[in-house]
């Protein structure tokens, strides 16, 4: 790893110069009152003047809708169409926070552990991750709780810092941020002579995320979950905006003789999402689906994938219409 | 704010609901439905312009129902939700109590009649943002309006926030969710978004009580209240209805009166 | 650039054969369309697989027939949702996609030397199909034979000319129930709940592994019947049902605790079952 | 695994011209599903029958499309020949190659291209049609008769005669309605009492027949066949087992100035009385607005005199429940009122009287007893202005629609008063003289030849009062709008006929429709008359629109046989496309979560309530349900339901949804 500086100005050089290239910018653009991840068209619509976006960088790698095949049946054959993943873009995560970049590695330990999923694993490929870190929090954000800080550069290929108004610390982290460096090294300045820690935003750690999911591990029946989930409405807004909620359906477009089979998000909040065929449904109450998003994340997964299922990043919590805060919820369960 | 805590707690004490459903201060600002339970609890109570959620809601929430009889804090929206609510045969009279707010005093309502008493001598109009706006859209060409609907629709990512804070979306199985055969797409792809939300603006014709809370809920800000607002508006123009004025309401869009026009029957 | 392959695309299987088992029951046997695909593909006993008409979706079945058959796989279904709806309007000839084998096995190589008591009810026994023909297949590997199987009605029984074949075989013991009202005047077998009719033909527990799939009431009060007839809760398999889409333990619908039933099931002990969340 | 023979009929050259029926056939085959496909000049023929028997035998074919003319002609047809060959007639279909396309297009590929979706379409729909069968519904042979006016009398008279069993039920305390007001009827001018009489005496002996006056319908409900009706029995406050009627209660009472309701307010009654002579039953009722027991609580006097003691001061109305199969309604109608009209006065000017009063004036059981006498002297009227159309035919008041029966009652009571006053002359100002009907014309013509009726074409536009005359003003205009004054004693009003008040009322609990003027709105205008858009509910008479004796008559006497056949059968056989609600497994039962508004939203009120019990008897869920007895499968209640819990059998949701993808793809 080397660590140089670069200038606001030339980050937008940078920029500009991957998008001569094609590559696909994704980036934090204001949006209304909101500030949210697309794809960058223009230079003047990028902002880093957010604390964090509304949905996390996750679309980028596990689109909210993924061709994965098509089909065309004549007579009684069917001919399927296998995706093309030759064509997909080299792309770029700009401006990502360090929970988003921290993100990268339960999502992809979903999708790669014991069976790859293709075309994840060759979107994560083409993907370099410049993230930048924070230098103010909010109330909502908890990323130092579950292992992740506001300048940790874990997930991410290069992680600016800002240390003087226009100056950046550039931390070049993987062979993927040598390659930026190299395509425009005169963009870069040498190594500051500040570190990056004064300048980055002081998130109080609230909880323990080892003593969560210990005390998980015997809270399935535990009646905190139902009282807590009074208020949750079943929604997926909480998983929508989460960068590391990852479950998904499988659904056919089209008619039988020709069409397209889709991958599309999904949520473990909404009702139907373990119903049975027969009527029975494992999880039929809502305190019960809640109850199975912290599992997930806090218990589960760390038991099945060595990976925590949560950053930090609080988006669910500034998503939920109901106000269901995951850092009350998770404080109150460890004193329940 | 004292007079809601109070009468909450009268209500607890005197047994005439077993939980309070209300507001009280959240995180970060924002506000949260809350669930007293309790005399103690009901300090923390409180209402103000924050209270966007309509918590009618949760009148059909199976743990909700368990805590047995509820009463609901009730801003107007509300108290026209459960109107509406009661005409469409989804609350009996005695199920709940109300506690009607309007100018900073509290009303105890039990009966329906009491509520509907209520409701038509308070004022219905939109709030002045969602109004402006809406006339704002009255004022674009087809193509601008199309324009606009189209990049505000496109990056729904139907997660369902909207349907699950509207106290008028209860169906058990909704429409989106049959499929036998699947009429509308699962997924949040630009067509699959469209006729989701026209499909929920028309299932809510007639029928929203204008509270607002499915755009509220949208966790990015789409402001999909506007359409049912304004078919809403449209319908109150046109055939002179509002949902949630009376229990035993002709539903504009769904009633056949025997002096309609029917020469399409046969 | 490393080489994937796409996890959801499926085989391209031929219907060769349709069996009407009971109302809204049907039976495919169903062919590889591509011959190296065929030789490439093999399975065990409890897996299953994800079957699709395409423009309507795809659908979970275990796979029903025998591994140690390997001209064609099985699979039985009952018309319920979307997808078993269209496969009923299929014809021989046409072909679906499968993907798969996906799941864990039945483990018969470690039940060599024991006796076996099947356990069966209503369209669950496709699941055990399987088992039981690679058991007769290897009749030589194990001890008794004990196959239990009821359903509601006597239509509603499936593979009934297997059963009968079974039913002529020295070497397998089959009971067949109905639930009461649901027989025949000709019906020649018991009538009762097969946890009932367990009860009372008292199966030995020594030695024997104990294999039960039904719907989950069935399974709820067979599991404390074999409990007090002696067997030990890990000799006690099942398979569950959950929910499923991927297959490969990724879209999270059949997620039970830190498991994936698609993944690390579906066929469980009963011992593993008592140590999981019920949400299945 | 569906098995679908396809048969495409060339319908001789209908379509074999414009479609290339061979080609249809053949892309047919080739349609995954399909066994059998082939072409034939004439499918409906008797070889193009057998051609599908034999194929639905051989190829064991599991459904059938028919691609030939309109399903309105042939459907029947080929559905029996399905039924006949074993297959469920419901697993055929009709695509309509010859409305639909041979007639609408040019001969061409593309047009041949259209055939072959619309057959493939059908084919896809087939494939999800699921056997059906009629539904069967029992009858109950007992016809409601609602008013007993002549179209009630006439039609429970010709349904108790057909055997079957008729309650009749009449708001008045006597049957006879309006017909019995008339002094003589045209276009013979007998007397309307004598013609009518017996036929009211009929009616109370008939042994089929109940009959309740003073009654009113108090609720209907059930479907056609199976109706359950509530008859409010008004207290006459009287036994009338024990009544003779005598008459001396009406005689003895001291009460005696009431305006008589059969005679227009012309003459008076007393607070017990019979409304007329001829009056069935002939059994007095109380008056309790106007008697003076019920006032001021005393006198009492009937029942001092009532020789048998029948006098019940404080009987109470009565509920009567009956089941029956069929309703005929036949309320009639009502005329409007001189204060309708504030250009003749308001009503105010005694002397400007309506039709109906002036029918009383002439009649022999009148007021006046058939003496002409004007009501406000008792004077002779020396002139007398008939007006016609007053207030029909005129938007301006809301009364577009012309009445009928006007013209040709003035007609007849222009020429009665110069039957009975010879040096007297009548005008008769009018807008045209509507007189189609049989001897109609000669009748009004001989009014004007014979009796020298004066004919004035133009509208009056003021009534007022001179020195003891009614000056009538208004135009000629035959004589260029030439102004037109008379000097009246008497002006007769042909004033509208409207309908009743309550006919709204009515209408709603009888579950029909009616027109904003509240006539009840037949199912069809021109092919079903006499039924109403509720199955079982029939009409005859004026409260359709207005209409004269012979009119009503004949209508009730349809009625009258639409009844009988309806109750000729033990069973109704109803088509069995038909909402169903759907059923799935606990816990929910259903998707339908009975929010109830497709029961506002059926025009047939064919929606109930169904409670889903659970094993211990507990109400778990309460859902809609369709009586498919009342169901007309009009298909509102399906594009209503939010959560597409109804469906339509014979057009699921699945099945339209089939055919639109099959066209798209």
């Amino acid at each position: 790893m080397q660590k140089r500086s670069i200038r606001r100005a030339q980050i937008n050089v940078l920029l500009e110069k991957l998008l001569s290239l094609h590559q696909v910018i994704y980036a934090p653009q204001k949006l209304g009152n909101q500030v949210d991840f697309a794809p960058l068209r223009d230079l003047q619509d990028l902002t880093l003047d957010h604390i964090q976006t509304v949905r996390s960088a996750k679309a980028a790698l596990f689109p909210p809708v993924e061709e994965l095949l098509r089909y065309q049946r004549a007579g009684v054959e069917t001919e399927l169409q296998d995706r093309d993943l030759t064509n997909l873009a080299e792309q770029v995560l700009f401006g990502t926070r360090p929970c988003d970049a921290a993100a990268i590695a339960p999502l992809s330990a979903v999708f790669t552990t014991d069976d790859q999923d293709a075309i994840f694993a060759r979107r994560l490929e083409r993907t370099t991750v410049i993230s930048v870190s924070c230098e103010r929090s909010d109330g909502d954000c908890f990323c130092t709780s579950v292992g992740v800080g506001p300048g940790d550069s874990r997930g991410s290929d290069l992680l600016l810092t800002r240390l003087q108004d226009d100056e950046y610390l550039a931390e070049i982290l993987t062979a993927k941020g040598e390659a930026l460096l190299q395509l425009a090294p005169e963009l870069f300045g040498p190594e500051p002579a500040e570190s990056k820690e004064a300048h980055l935003a002081k998130v109080q750690k609230r909880f323990d995320w080892e003593a969560l999911h210990d005390k998980l591990a015997g809270a399935f029946d535990h009646p905190f979950w139902l009282r807590t989930a009074l208020a949750c409405l079943g929604c997926g807004a909480c998983a929508y905006v989460c960068p590391v909620c990852s479950c998904f359906d499988i659904q056919d477009e089209g008619s039988q003789k020709k069409g397209r089979r889709l991958r599309s998000w999904d949520s473990c909040g909404l009702a139907l999402f373990t119903l049975h065929a027969s009527g029975h449904n494992p999880r039929s109450i809502q305190s019960q689906r809640w109850r199975q998003r912290m599992m997930h994340k806090f218990s589960y997964m760390p038991d099945q994938l060595q990976q925590l299922g949560c950053v930090g990043c609080g988006r669910c919590s500034r998503a939920c219409p109901a106000d269901m805060n995951l850092i009350e919820q998770v404080e109150n369960f460890l004193f329940a | 704010m004292e007079a809601l805590q109070k009468s909450a707690r009268e209500a607890l004490e005197n047994h005439k609901a077993k939980v309070i459903i209300g507001y009280s201060e959240g995180s970060g600002g924002r506000m949260r439905p809350i669930f007293v339970q309790s005399p103690a609890e009901a300090e923390k109570l409180t209402w103000n312009d924050r209270c966007t959620q309509n918590l009618a809601v949760y009148i059909a929430k199976p743990e909700v129902q368990k805590l047995g009889k509820p009463a609901l804090v009730a801003p107007l929206p509300v108290l026209r939700a459960v109107l509406q609510l009661a005409s469409e045969n989804q609350i009996k009279e005695g199920d709940l109590l109300v506690l009607a707010l309007s100018d900073g005093r509290v009303t105890e309502l039990s009966q329906f009649s009491e509520m509907e008493e209520f409701v038509a001598k308070t004022p219905t109009h939109l709030a002045s943002k969602d109004q402006e706006a809406i006339e704002r859209l009255e004022k674009m060409t087809p193509q601008e309006r199309w324009q606009y609907w189209q990049s505000e629709l496109t990056r729904c990512f139907k997660c369902y926030a909207c349907r699950a804070a509207c106290p008028m979306c209860y169906c058990s199985r909704c429409t989106v969710e049959c499929n036998q055969p699947q009429w509308i797409p699962v997924p949040a792809h630009p067509l699959g978004n469209w006729e989701w939300h026209l499909m929920r603006a028309m299932h809510l014709a007639g029928r929203c009580v204008s509270c607002g809370a499915c755009g509220d809920a949208c966790p990015l800000d789409i402001p999909i209240h506007l359409l049912t607002m304004k078919v809403e508006a449209d319908i109150h123009r046109e055939f002179g209805s509002q949902a949630g004025m009376k229990v035993q309401s002709e539903h504009a869009l769904s009633s056949f009166k025997v002096q309609d026009k029917e020469n399409f029957i046969i | 650039m490393t080489s994937f392959s796409n996890l959801y695309k499926p085989y391209l299987l031929r219907i060769e054969r349709i069996t009407e088992e009971a109302p809204g029951v049907r039976t495919f046997r169903l062919a590889f369309t591509d011959q190296q695909e065929k030789e490439r593909f093999h399975f065990k006993a409890g897996q299953f697989g994800e079957y699709s008409v395409f423009g309507e979706g795809e659908c979970t079945f275990c796979i029903a027939s025998s591994p140690t058959r390997s001209d064609y796989i099985e699979c039985t279904f009952r018309q319920m949702g979307r997808v078993t709806s269209a496969l009923m309007n299929l014809e021989e000839g046409d072909t679906i996609g499968f993907r798969g084998p996906y799941g864990n096995v039945f483990p018969l190589e470690a039940w060599q030397g024991k006796s076996l008591l099947f356990i069966a009810g209503g369209i669950a026994l496709p699941p055990m199909r399987c088992v039981i023909w690679n058991a007769l297949d290897w009749r030589d590997r194990f001890k008794n034979i004990t196959i239990l199987y009821g359903a509601r009605t006597v239509s509603d029984l499936v593979y009934k000319h297997e059963l009968q074949e079974w039913q002529t075989r020295p070497d397998v013991n089959v009971v067949t129930t109905v639930d009461p009202g649901g027989e025949t005047p000709d019906w020649k077998g018991k009538v009762g709940f097969v946890p009932t009719v367990l009860e009372k033909m008292a199966p030995s527990a020594d030695n024997t592994i104990a294999i039960v799939c039904g719907p989950p009431v069935m399974i709820k009060f067979t599991f404390p019947v074999l409990t007090q007839l002696g067997f030990e809760p890990d000799k006690i398999y099942t398979t569950l049902e959950n929910r499923m889409k991927c297959g490969v333990g990724k879209c999270g619908r059949c997620n039970v605790g830190k498991l994936y039933v698609c993944k690390d099931g579906p066929v469980f002990t009963y011992a593993q079952l008592k140590e999981m969340p019920a949400e299945y | 695994m569906a098995r679908i023979g396809v048969f495409v009929c060339h319908c001789g050259e209908n379509i074999g011209a414009t479609v290339d029926c061979a080609r249809v056939a053949e892309a047919c085959r080739k349609i995954p599903g399909v066994a059998h496909s082939v072409d034939y000049k004439y499918m409906c023929s008797d070889p193009g029958q057998t051609l599908i028997r034999e194929a639905i035998a051989q190829n064991k074919l599991t459904g059938v499309v028919v691609a030939a003319c309109s399903p309105r002609m042939h459907e029947p047809t080929f559905r029996r020949v399905c039924s006949e060959s074993g297959l469920n007639p419901y697993l055929c279909e009709m695509a309509n190659l010859r409305e639909h396309c041979s007639w609408v297009h040019e001969k061409s590929d593309v047009t041949t291209d259209k055939a072959i979706d619309l057959v493939a379409m059908l084919v896809e729909k087939v494939k999800r049609n699921k056997p059906l069968h009629p539904i069967k519904v029992p009858v109950t042979k007992t016809a409601l008769v609602l008013g007993g006016g002549i179209s009630g009398i006439q039609a429970a008279l010709d349904i108790a005669n057909a055997g079957h069993k008729v309650i009749l039920v009449e708001r008045d305390p006597s049957i006879g309605g309006h017909m019995s007001q008339l002094s003589e009827t045209f276009p013979t001018l007998d007397c309307s009492q004598c013609i009518l009489t017996p036929r009211m005496v009929e009616v109370a002996q008939h042994p089929n027949i109940t009959l309740y006056t003073y009654s009113e319908l108090e609720s209907l409900d059930g479907f056609i066949g199976n109706f359950k009706t509530r008859i409010r029995k008004k207290a006459r406050s009287l036994d009338e087992k024990l009544c003779t009627g005598c008459g001396l209660c009406t005689t003895k009472c001291p009460n005696k100035k009431i305006p008589s309701e059969f005679n227009t307010g012309l003459g008076m009654r007393t607070a017990i009385y019979v409304p007329f002579p001829q009056a069935v039953p002939n059994k007095p009722v109380i008056d309790r607005e106007h008697c003076t027991y019920y006032t001021k609580g005393r006198c009492r006097v009937c029942e001092k005199v009532c020789p048998t003691q029948a006098i019940r001061f404080d009987q109470e109305d009565q509920i009567v429940e009956h089941e029956v199969g069929a309703v005929v309604v036949a309320t009639g109608f009502t005329v409007k009122e001189t204060d309708f009209f504030p250009e003749y006065g308001y009503g105010k000017y005694k002397d400007v009287i309506n039709g109906l009063q002036f029918e009383r004036i002439l009649s022999a059981s009148g007021p006046t007893l058939g003496e002409v006498k004007r009501p406000s002297d008792g004077r002779v009227p020396e002139t007398v202005v008939f007006i016609a159309c007053a207030g029909s035919r005129d938007p301006a008041k809301g009364i577009e629609y012309c009445s009928k029966i006007c013209c040709m009652y003035t007609a007849k009571h222009a020429m009665l008063y110069k039957h009975k006053v010879h040096h007297g002359q009548a005008y008769v100002f009018y807008m045209d003289i509507r007189a189609a009907g049989k001897m109609y014309d000669e009748f009004t013509r001989r009014a004007i030849e014979e009796d020298h009726v004066q004919y004035i074409r133009g509208r009056v536009s003021r009534i007022y009062e001179r020195n003891g005359k009614l000056i009538v003003q208004g135009a000629d205009t035959l004589l260029n709008a030439m102004p037109v004054e008379i000097e009246a004693d008497l002006v007769v009003l042909a004033t509208a006929g409207v309908a009743n008040e309550g006919a709204e009322a009515l209408a709603q609990k009888l579950h029909v429709s009616y027109d904003s003027h509240k006539f009840f709105v037949e199912a069809h205008p021109k092919l079903r008359p006499v039924e109403t858009n509720t199955a079982g509910v029939f009409l005859a008479g004026a409260c359709q629109s207005p209409k004269d004796i012979p009119e009503s008559v004949g209508q009730a006497s349809g009625t009258a046989a639409k009844v009988a056949a309806l109750f000729s059968m033990d069973e109704l056989t109803r088509e069995p496309v038909v909402a169903v609600v759907n059923r799935t497994a606990p816990p929910l039962y259903s998707t339908c979560v009975g929010c109830f508004l497709c029961q506002s939203a059926c025009p047939y009120q064919a929606i109930e309530r169904e409670e889903i019990k659970n094993r211990n008897g507990q109400v778990v869920k309460t859902i809609a349900k369709v009586n498919p007895g009342l169901c007309q499968g009009c298909g509102t209640c399906v594009a209503f339901c939010r959560s597409k819990s109804i469906d339509l059998q014979g057009y699921t949701h699945e099945q339209v949804y089939a055919e639109v993808m099959e066209l798209l793809s």
